[in-house]
This record gives C-alpha cells, structure tokens and sequence, in this order.
C-alpha cells in the first residue's frame, strides 16, 4: 500500500511508525511534529530524518512555531495544505494520524 | 453490491482519552450504516489493538464502580456481540508481561460468539493492507 | 475530483486539531474535491453556537460558515455531543448532528479518508 | 482543618482529569477541610450545564452539585468559558465564573495546591 | 522541600521526574501512571519503581484499569483517595502534577 | 502584609495544549490579584520553562497569520510586560540547539523593561524551594 503518515507530536506517545512498512511511505510533519524537521536534540537530529519515506512538512505550522521554512533539514521538503491535499489524492491511497 | 473495510487501529491506553472506546463505538456503528447506503451496499469495521493499545483489553475493569462509566473492556465485549473482527497483537502483550489469562477473550456471558483474535503483529498489517481505509486511535 | 472524508476527535481550543482539519477541507475544497467533516467526542467542540472570539484563542465559528457556503459538510456526532451538554437548541446553524453511523457511511464512497484521532 | 485548593486545566470527557478533581475534592470535605476548585481551559467543560447522562462518558453534574451542598466552591475561568460557547445563561447553577485572578486569590490562603496541568 | 509528585500518565512526556531532587518526596501513581506499579514493559518494571522517593499507587485507578491491587509492585503502597489528602496535607508541603 | 509566591513550571512544548499560554495568562492575573486580598497581601507568580517547555520561547511565532490566535511569543512578551520573573533553563536551551540569539529576550518594542533569565537549572531549583506552591504546566 501507498500510505501517508502524518505525524503530529514533538514527543511520539506511539511506537507504531517504525513498525509501518507499506511499499511507499510519506511522512508528513505537521503540528508539533515539524520539530522533528528542525530541532537538534543533543546535536542530533530527529531519528525520523533517517527513514526512507519521503519526508514533508508544513509550512504554516513552521512559522506557527517560530522556524523558518528556510531553516529545515534538507531531506524535508517544506509544503503547503494545499499540496499536501494533492500529496493525499496523487500520491498515496491510504492515511494514519498517529 | 460493494463494500468498503476500515481498519481502526487502536495505539493508546484508556481513560486518558475516550478514543479508544470512540473507536469501538464507532465500528460497533457498522451495523447501522445502511440507512446511509443503497441496497446491498455496506462498510465493515475490523479493529485492532497494538502497542500501549492492548492495555485496553485487561480484564476485570471497574470502571463503572469506581468512576461511574463504562470500561473500555465492556467495549470491547460489545464489540464481540456485535462480531466484530477483534484483533490483538501477541508481540506486545508479551511486551507488556501479558498472556491470554489476563486480558477479555470473549463476551459468551453476554450471548456473544466470537472470540478475540490474538495474532502476531504481520497479521495485523495484512488486515492493514486488506483495508480501504486505516483510522489510527 | 475526488471525495475527503476528515473525522476529528480532538479539541477545539489549544490542541491545533480542529484548525488544521478545517484549513486542510478548505484547501481541498479550493481544489475542487467534497468535503466530509465529521467531529467525535471533545472535536464536537466545534459545534457549539456562539464562540466568543478572543485573539488568545482559536475561534473557527466564522472559517466554518465560510467553508459550508462553499459545501463543506459538517455532521457532529450526537451523542458525543449531547454527553457534553450541546443540544440540538445551540448547535451552530448549518452543522448537523448524526449518530456515528455517519461517519461510516461517509467513507463508503469517499477516495481518502483522514482520520484525526491522536490524543 | 486546612484548606486545599485544586486547579484543573483538562478536559471533562475521556481523560480523567476533572474526575479525578472532583473524587479528592469530595474525599477532601469529608475530611474537615475547605476546598476551593478552579477550573480553566478545557476544564471549564465542568460548567456547563445539561449535560446528559450517558453511561459511556462521565457525568459529572449530580456528584458535583453534592459536594457544592457540602461546601465546595467551584469555579470557572470566564474567558475560557466564553471562548468556548459556555455563557452565564448556561452555567451549572452554583458554579461561580470569575477571570483568572480568582485562582491566584484563592492560593493566597491556600494550605496546599494541587494544579492539575498536563494535557 | 517536601514535595509529592502525581504522576498521571504510562508514557511520559516529559523529563521532570528525575531532575526533581527535594529533602523529600512521595510519588503518587493515578490515572494511567498506576501501569507503572504493575507492567512490566520487556520483562522489567517501571525504572519510576528505582526511584528513592516513597511510592503509592491508587486503589481506585488501579482497579479502574483491571489491575488487582494485590499485584502491585511490593514497593508500592496503594492508597485511597482519602489516604491521598493525608498525604497531601501531613507528608508533603508542595504538590508537581507532571 | 503577606505575600504568596507560586511558581509556574512550563514543561511542554505549545499549541498542543493551551497549557503554555494558560500558564503566562494566569500568572498575569496576579496584577488583578488584589481584589481578593486584604491590604497590602499579595500573591506573586515566577514563571520558568524547562525541557520541551523551552520550545515555547522561540522568537518570530507566526501563529497570528496563519491561525488568527495569539502566539506563545506574545504572552511571554505580555508577561515581560507585567513584569514578571521569566527564567528559561540554559541546560534545556543548548540540549535542543538553541542560544539567545533564537528566544524571545525582551519586550522592548512594546515598552518593557524586563528581560527573560536565561540560567542554570540549578537557579530554578533554587527558585522552587523558595516558592509556596508550585503548578507545573
């Protein structure tokens, strides 16, 4: 399956992301979870910069909390709510807030 | 004649949240929803407990003594009556110190026949990929 | 153009939930795509008439009426609601209130179904 | 006897929080001891009057108005209140609305406190 | 300071616990921190339960959450939601709800 | 004369939970206080940000333009205004990578004079002790 996650949380309170192994995988940062695109914890980066899925995060929800879009990891690809409505029809069939 | 599955996965204990009981309400509402449909058409509901989730299916709750509401497990028993697909992932009731003995298998005092399905957690992402659509608790 | 079903179960005020679940409809329905919003437990929030609006708080009364002007479906789910002293008399104009068979019954023929539970 | 005042900032249904609040409150009295109860953000669910009693969620109205007969105080944050659609039209009967300030006035002569945060 | 701490959830979310180093503390296990006292997570208890702090868990949340509290860790004290108030009242000066 | 000192202990992350915000709006509240009180009583309010909680201080918050609510950025800097002590947990800054030069520091443009203290964890233990009650967020 083709399936977007979205993640919402600074703090995952679920270990269910990196047990999710579809054929194609997006993360999609949203909330909270755009930490996860930008702050260092111990000079490391978020482990969920690590996964193969295709990485995105909202822009609004950056600047929301202060990052600067221009700011971000490299492997994340900054997006709006629009796209990510076409990241939802075009790209994946299947969706998991976690 | 179509149907359409969803699969709920259900990752967090009780009573922190209602969601998990939300969850099974609104599966356990499967066997109502073709007031909404045409003919012959309908939705099936399988559900899932996984991670911190199957701490949900603890037996013996007393919710209801000491809080004055229903448990999260009378849910899941009506779920059972209602012959939902109940799935429980074996992997993490080892995790969390947990057998068959301590956790709901069935509603039979309710007149229920089906039991709880604990399965190793490549059961549950078949199911996962079996769905049209996945709603994650 | 396809069909989005958005189920909410989470708060209105301080949780973001609500408000990204009504910017994504908005965006979708910007695309051209129906929008199904349905909101469970503490989401049915958003069906309460008269919200005061405060600059401190989030306040999705008037995004709401702007996005059912241009088809936005909104169903509350009853009993989540009336367990929260919500009743039909307070219910903001145009949000309806079904039993959560609805919500199921919107998936059937929706293309993507985006869950908001997490809480 | 002392006095114990509790802040409950969570919400009523699902998360136990102002279940919680309501139970020590109650077993507080019973003790001799004069306890005040604030409640704010989503906390302010507490107030809001007819709510139904369902045996799935928590019904807090009657045990609540018990304990106001024995002497707890309880009230609610009207901003909070209002941002959520809950108006002195709709509010428990007994149950006091002030802004913040009434909590901070109700710590002074506190002998303890128990604030009831984390959401 | 005499400081008792309610902790209320399974999975934490925040670092607090540890860093609080008062002349005293009581740790209370409610609402879901009550799975502390008993779950045993890949066969070994909470590391809350290593703490030198004096630990109680509630009777009523327990029974709640169908654990027996009977089961407890040894080194927990169940306690009513009477017992709490003397606690509060008689152990403790300051409450941290985290 | 007596005085009531609480102390605020901001240990999350924002916009999850208005519990930030919340924490900055009530110990606000303590200018206002003085209708409750006899004379000369008072009830004052420290607020402090730990862990996670840090990421509140982050300058430049757009949440107005892109969620029309007020950001956590403008209650710190309310609360600056009112002069409240704000201390932020130098150890928690630097352990999620961030110096001054990224927080919210002062008020200025809007006429306060009091700025953020950034300190040693050590200082808000410090502070704790000193405080009667403490209401972590």
């Amino acid at each position: 399956m083709k399936l977007a996650v979205f993640v919402s949380d600074y703090r995952m309170t679920v270990d269910t992301l990196e047990r999710l192994k579809p054929e194609k995988m997006g993360i999609i940062l949203v909330q909270n979870g755009v930490y996860h695109a930008s702050v260092k914890e111990n000079g490391n980066a978020s482990s969920i910069l690590d996964s193969s899925a295709d990485l995105y995060a909202l822009k609004e929800d950056l600047e929301t909390r202060g990052i600067d879009p221009a700011n971000v990891d490299s492997k994340v690809k900054v997006v709006t709510f629009g796209d990510v409505v076409d990241l939802m029809f075009n790209d994946y069939e299947k969706t998991a807030w976690l | 004649m179509a149907t359409t599955k969803l699969g709920f996965i259900v990752q967090r204990p009780g009573y922190k949240s209602e969601n998990p009981k939300l969850a099974l309400t609104h599966a356990i509402a499967s066997q109502s929803v073709e007031i909404y449909l045409d003919d012959d058409d309908e939705v099936t509901c399988d559900v899932a407990f996984v991670g911190e989730g199957v701490l949900n299916c603890i037996k013996d709750q007393k919710a209801l003594d000491n809080y004055q509401f229903n448990s999260t497990e009378s849910h899941v028993k009506m779920g059972l009556l209602c012959d939902l697909n109940i799935f429980i992932c074996r992997e993490d009731l080892e995790k969390y110190g947990m057998s068959e003995s301590d956790i709901v298998l069935n509603a039979e005092e309710m007149g229920g026949d089906m039991d709880v399905k604990v399965v190793p957690y490549e059961e549950i992402t078949k199911m996962m990929e079996e769905m049209k659509h996945l709603l994650f608790f | 153009m396809g069909k989005l079903t958005i189920g909410c179960f989470a708060s209105l005020v301080g949780s973001t939930n609500l408000d990204f679940a009504v910017k994504l409809a908005g965006a979708a329905l910007d695309k051209g795509h129906k929008v199904d919003l349905w909101v469970s437990g503490n989401g049915t929030m958003l069906s309460l008439q008269e919200q005061r609006a405060f600059k401190d708080y989030s306040y999705l009364e008037k995004p709401v009426k702007e996005l059912m002007e241009k088809g936005l479906n909104v169903t509350a789910c009853e009993a989540c609601a009336e367990a929260r002293g919500y009743h039909d008399s307070n219910t903001l104009e145009g949000v309806k209130r079904f039993s959560m068979d609805w919500y199921l019954g919107s998936t059937f023929d929706a293309d993507r179904v985006l869950h908001i539970g997490g809480e």
